[in-house]
């Protein structure tokens, strides 16, 4: 299903395809528990050689987020995570390591910064596209071609409870990938790969040709593992983030090698 | 109604001017669509709108009365004050108008459990009557700090079936028991419907939400008519998110003499940090949260801010899109009232009246009284009692500095 | 309403059989004969009771509905179960309507101050309601023991602008409260009205509560024909002094198809000496007290005993005079619900149908419940919801035994 | 004013007068504070020539009475003050001393006992009449009926509330001496005898010939002298109990002998 006429985002996530079976993206939300400790955990997925980066800008309503995310969305509010904090951490790590950084958050930073200059300090900091978790396409139009402008990849959400005329709608605005969701809710919990996860992503190739990225729910190395042959790119988030808090950078380090050996070729 | 603020242009449906819209994480995009679907359907059915009264015409006591205030009239020397008794209703308030309603699309759908976010606690109430008279099963979302707040309530809900659970996030008030619903909602909506308290949220929340609360209004205006024999020069209303301002306003948005005065919760001023006046004083500003584009309270970078106000009901970020719509247009004057002056009012008002006004329906209470005198007696105005005040004895009590209540509340917790 | 019962024998003016008279100090003699005057002119103008409606239309939610109890019927399996909305009045219970007819007979008097004693502190917010709106100076009379169930209600009382003296005489409950009242009145009478709140008390008090309170049953039997399209099997109402009861009853005295039954508060059981059943279980016995002839619980000797309940409103040692005749005469059933099986029919009330009923009206409930499966569906019967929960609260959560309910008031008190 | 066919309490009352220009009728509670106060108290009338004393049968619901005399019933009944208790207390109180003894108390005591096992009570005790605070005349009439074939004088009251009329239907009915309230409201309270008392005693001396007692109010030594000449008895209740409460047996006797002497032609 190879587009030949690939670019942007996409074309790195082909190029990473031709090379293993599976990507991984991992996620930070900046701020949380500290710069210091996102700089760590970044060197720690650089170390995996994770394919894709999400660094969320906290938000105060996060409402597609499970407990722990909230938690850290919170709590790099209250740290004082700013706009240009948040750009400033993107930018020094475009520059330092290699995987693409993608933006995550929610509309409402979009709406206020606008969405040019939104663009303008995504492509400025070096970032390749965005994830905003309540945009839906609809109201995503101008934003999309303004990013399409900046070479920016906006990445949709396809989930199942979609009909199949949606999947298609998102599937026809889509650009780099498409972000499916594992299940219903919100991130944090545990999916059970076996229940309708294949025929789901088989819904989303139907709907689109972009790499599937199957998120929400993928907690372990097994998880990843099971979704060779299923899905493009496996999303680990809220997994990694609990590692932190419980067993320390070090466990840290492991967990996203462990995750990142189950994508090898 | 005004059906033209329903007349969406293409594309722009549940735009209300600028504000509304449905910005919700696309796992719930079908979920809205179907209950777009089931409430327009409701709608075009002329059966459910004679359902829909007949149920609070037999369940609760609609139609609630007007009620003449000739001793504050007499007092103020101004315009003559009515007051929409919408504090008689089954459960204390307003918010049972929008929860029936929503009750019975829910039984339309087909769906068996619902859930919902409350701040005072009211909407938590009405929602969990609802769900034992539907048989429904019951989850209500509350911010730690409001259950801290509005316990008698708490309490109630409990008896009622329902399953309370106390929202620990953010500012653990009434946005974040909305976070806590929608994050619910993500997850369940195939046998849940979200019971949103007020005219906030996505569309089609702030149409369907004001569709039932205007019975409020339907009410009033042919009672006002009737008893007055003319409309009321203003119609006042607290708001919060909006609902029951939107519905009593409903009633006379055609009506262009009719002057509508939103009040919303001044908290300890609204040139103090302290307050929850997105409209009044010109706090807010435009943004997208928890599902709709309206006027939020919120920081250059967007990020909301805490707010504060003596009333549960009114401590919230957002307001409804449609009132920020007919704001923007000049339809809806906006003004705020402090904490002191709503305890001040209210004591007025119960002094003076026997009403026990909600410190919720106290805000529009000060700005009423505030106006009246500045009126002829030629004048009728119409305020909106939205709830009733037993709620509230606790922070009343407090505010109060009631040493014996404090006093019987110690024995009582020594038991 | 029958008005064989008002129909006086000669020399018997205020006698229902054996029961009623005016059994006072002398020096209230003229007042009552005012009062007498008063309430015979005002109920042979028709305006005035064109006025009461309106007033009770205008200000409190009259007509008050008639809901029907579909899921406690299904799960009965027997009779179709209505239930009177008497708690959706303004202020909480049928209370006030009786409070707003004496108002207006204040009125026409020309008396500036009232004085009323309460029990479970319904009467006593009720009148300073009245008061307030009507301008009058208020005097609550109430056992100190009450006042400690349900200081809420004291603290709106208060809020009322009422004065509410505790009375420490007695039982220190609601028979103290009236003791204390008619001792008030034997000095105050020139320029103050004693609201009684029930049906007790010296001639015409019966007969004036009576009246008043008749407008539930009139509502209620017109209602009961147009929903059911016949008349009720059977209509039950809880009974302290008895006012709700003869409220509703008055509606269907005239209808020989209608069984009435009266719920006495069973408290821990008829067969203990903790309980307030006058006439079911025949633990009372006639005497005179209070102003009237009736049956009371008392001891060999005529002196009251004291009684128990958990509802403070039915802890009285009397009941109204024309009950304890419409007893004698088989036309009305009396029937005992226990502290135990009103919490019981309290939680499935709410639970089932989202009603609220007060710790009172629960009692009317425990033996409707108890009987509707005994009969068919054919037959309809009513309730009389007399008030609202809410002030129960305290004792609710107690008798449930609450912990969190407890640990909120551990922390409210300690601020 | 004198009525040439006197007789039973009236008989006595008009005897008093002929030597004096006013009676003194003093008051107790029977089993308050205990019966061997109650006896100490007759001593001590007895001891002052009082001229009448009333015996008050304690009820649960006094309506007509304040403070004083509402804990006194309640205390007496809590001490188990039973009709037998009382009429044997009484019955030894009219063997012991000359005053005449009168019953005071509510209807319940008479409706529960009987009219006639009551008036027959009273009569075998040597009783002379009873005063029932709550028994209006209209209802009083078979109970009067009763009483005079016992020989027994029913008081009645008269008010400074009564019409006229009133007054005179109690005068029709009245025997013995007719109980004129000083004022309104119930025992305890004290009187301004400045206000009205003298325009309501001269009421009510045209509704009845009757000899008049003036009581509720009366306190002081004082008091009853401002009474000669308007009164034909003063009657002393809640005072005296206050004294003994507050000063103790002592002062009690000297306090009844204080207000004798304001009695003395
Ligand atoms: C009595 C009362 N009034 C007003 C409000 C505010 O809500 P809204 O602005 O939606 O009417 C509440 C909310 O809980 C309430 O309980
Ligand atoms: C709700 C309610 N129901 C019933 C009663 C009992 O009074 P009644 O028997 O006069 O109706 C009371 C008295 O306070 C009450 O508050």
């Amino acid at each position: 299903m190879t587009r030949v006429d690939a670019a942007g985002l996409e074309r790195d996530v082909r190029d990473g395809l031709a090379k293993k079976p599976i990507l991984l993206m991992t996620h930070l939300v900046v701020g949380y528990p500290s710069l210091d400790a996102n700089w760590t955990m970044l060197e720690a997925m650089d170390a995996a050689r994770v394919d894709l980066v999400e660094l969320q800008l906290p938000f105060s309503e996060p409402i597609a987020d499970g407990p722990w995310f909230v938690k850290a969305n919170q709590e790099a509010i209250r740290a004082g995570t700013s706009w240009t904090t948040y750009f400033d951490f993107a930018a020094r790590a475009v520059s330092r390591f290699r995987f693409p950084v993608l933006f995550m958050g929610y509309y409402n930073s979009v709406f206020r910064m606008g969405g040019e200059r939104f663009c303008a300090r995504l492509a400025a900091a070096g970032m390749r596209g965005f994830i905003v978790a309540d945009l839906p396409p609809e109201e995503a139009a101008d934003l999309n071609a303004t990013a399409r402008a900046h070479a920016l990849d906006p990445i949709l959400l396809m989930t199942p409870a979609n009909s199949t005329e949606r999947l298609r709608e998102i599937g026809r605005q889509a650009s780099g990938f498409v972000y499916c969701l594992g299940r219903k809710g919100v991130t944090g919990k545990q999916t059970d790969l076996s229940q309708g996860v294949a025929d789901f992503l088989g819904r989303c190739r139907m709907a689109t040709s972009l790499p599937l990225a199957l998120g929400f729910g993928i907690r372990t190395p097994a998880d990843v593992s099971a979704l060779r042959g299923l899905a493009d790119i496996a999303i680990v988030g809220t997994a990694c983030l609990e590692t932190w808090e419980a067993r320390g950078p070090d466990a840290y380090r492991e967990f996203v090698q462990a995750l990142a050996r189950e994508t090898a070729a | 109604m005004s059906t033209e603020l329903f007349q969406f242009a293409p594309g722009r449906e549940g735009y209300y001017g600028e504000f509304g819209g449905a910005f919700v994480p696309e796992i719930l995009h079908e979920t809205l669509a179907e209950l777009r679907a089931a409430f327009d359907d409701a709608r075009d059915d002329p059966a459910f709108w004679r359902e829909y009264v007949d149920v609070m015409v037999t369940y609760s006591c609609r139609p609630t009365p007007v009620t003449y205030c000739e001793n504050l009239t007499r007092l103020l020397g101004g315009a003559r004050i009515y007051v929409k008794r919408e504090d008689l209703n089954h459960t204390g308030a307003h918010k049972v108008n929008n929860v029936m309603g929503q009750g019975l699309l829910v039984r339309r759908m087909g769906k068996r459990r619902v859930i919902a976010e409350t701040g005072a606690g009211q909407h938590g109430v009405a929602t969990a009557t609802m769900a034992a008279r539907l048989g429904l099963a019951c989850t209500i979302y509350m911010g730690e700090d409001d259950i801290a707040r509005q316990r008698p309530n708490v309490f109630w809900m409990e008896q009622l079936g329902a399953d309370v659970v106390a929202v620990t996030d953010g500012t653990r008030t009434l946005k974040d028991a909305i976070n806590a619903c929608l994050r619910d909602w993500a997850e369940s909506m195939a046998d849940t419907h979200y019971v949103l308290g007020t005219v906030c949220g996505p569309h089609p929340f702030p149409r369907m939400v004001t569709y039932f609360q205007s019975i409020i209004g339907q009410e009033a205006r042919a009672q006002m008519l009737r008893i007055t024999g003319a409309l009321p020069r203003r119609v006042y209303a607290c708001v919060g998110g909006g609902s029951n301002a939107s519905g009593i306003f409903a009633g006379f948005l055609d009506d262009a003499s009719v002057e509508l005065v939103g009040v919303e919760a001044g908290g300890k001023g609204v040139d103090t940090e302290q307050h929850a006046a997105r409209l009044a004083g010109g706090r807010g500003c435009p943004g997208v949260a928890q599902g709709y584009k309206s006027v939020f309270l919120q920081n250059r970078e967007g990020l909301m801010h805490d707010t504060c106000s003596v009333a549960a009901g009114l401590d919230y970020i957002g307001v409804g899109p449609i009132l920020a719509h007919l704001h923007a247009q000049g339809r809806v004057r906006f003004e705020a009232a402090t904490d002191a002056e709503v305890v001040e009012a209210l004591r007025l008002v119960i002094r003076r009246e026997g009403l026990m006004p909600a410190l919720e329906s106290a805000h529009a209470f000060v700005t009423a009284l505030k106006e009246a005198p500045h009126l002829s007696g030629a004048d009728a105005i119409l305020v909106n009692q939205s709830g009733r005040a037993d709620k509230d004895i606790f922070t009343v009590a407090e505010a109060l500095g009631d040493e014996r209540w404090k006093r019987f509340l110690r024995e009582k917790a020594a038991r």
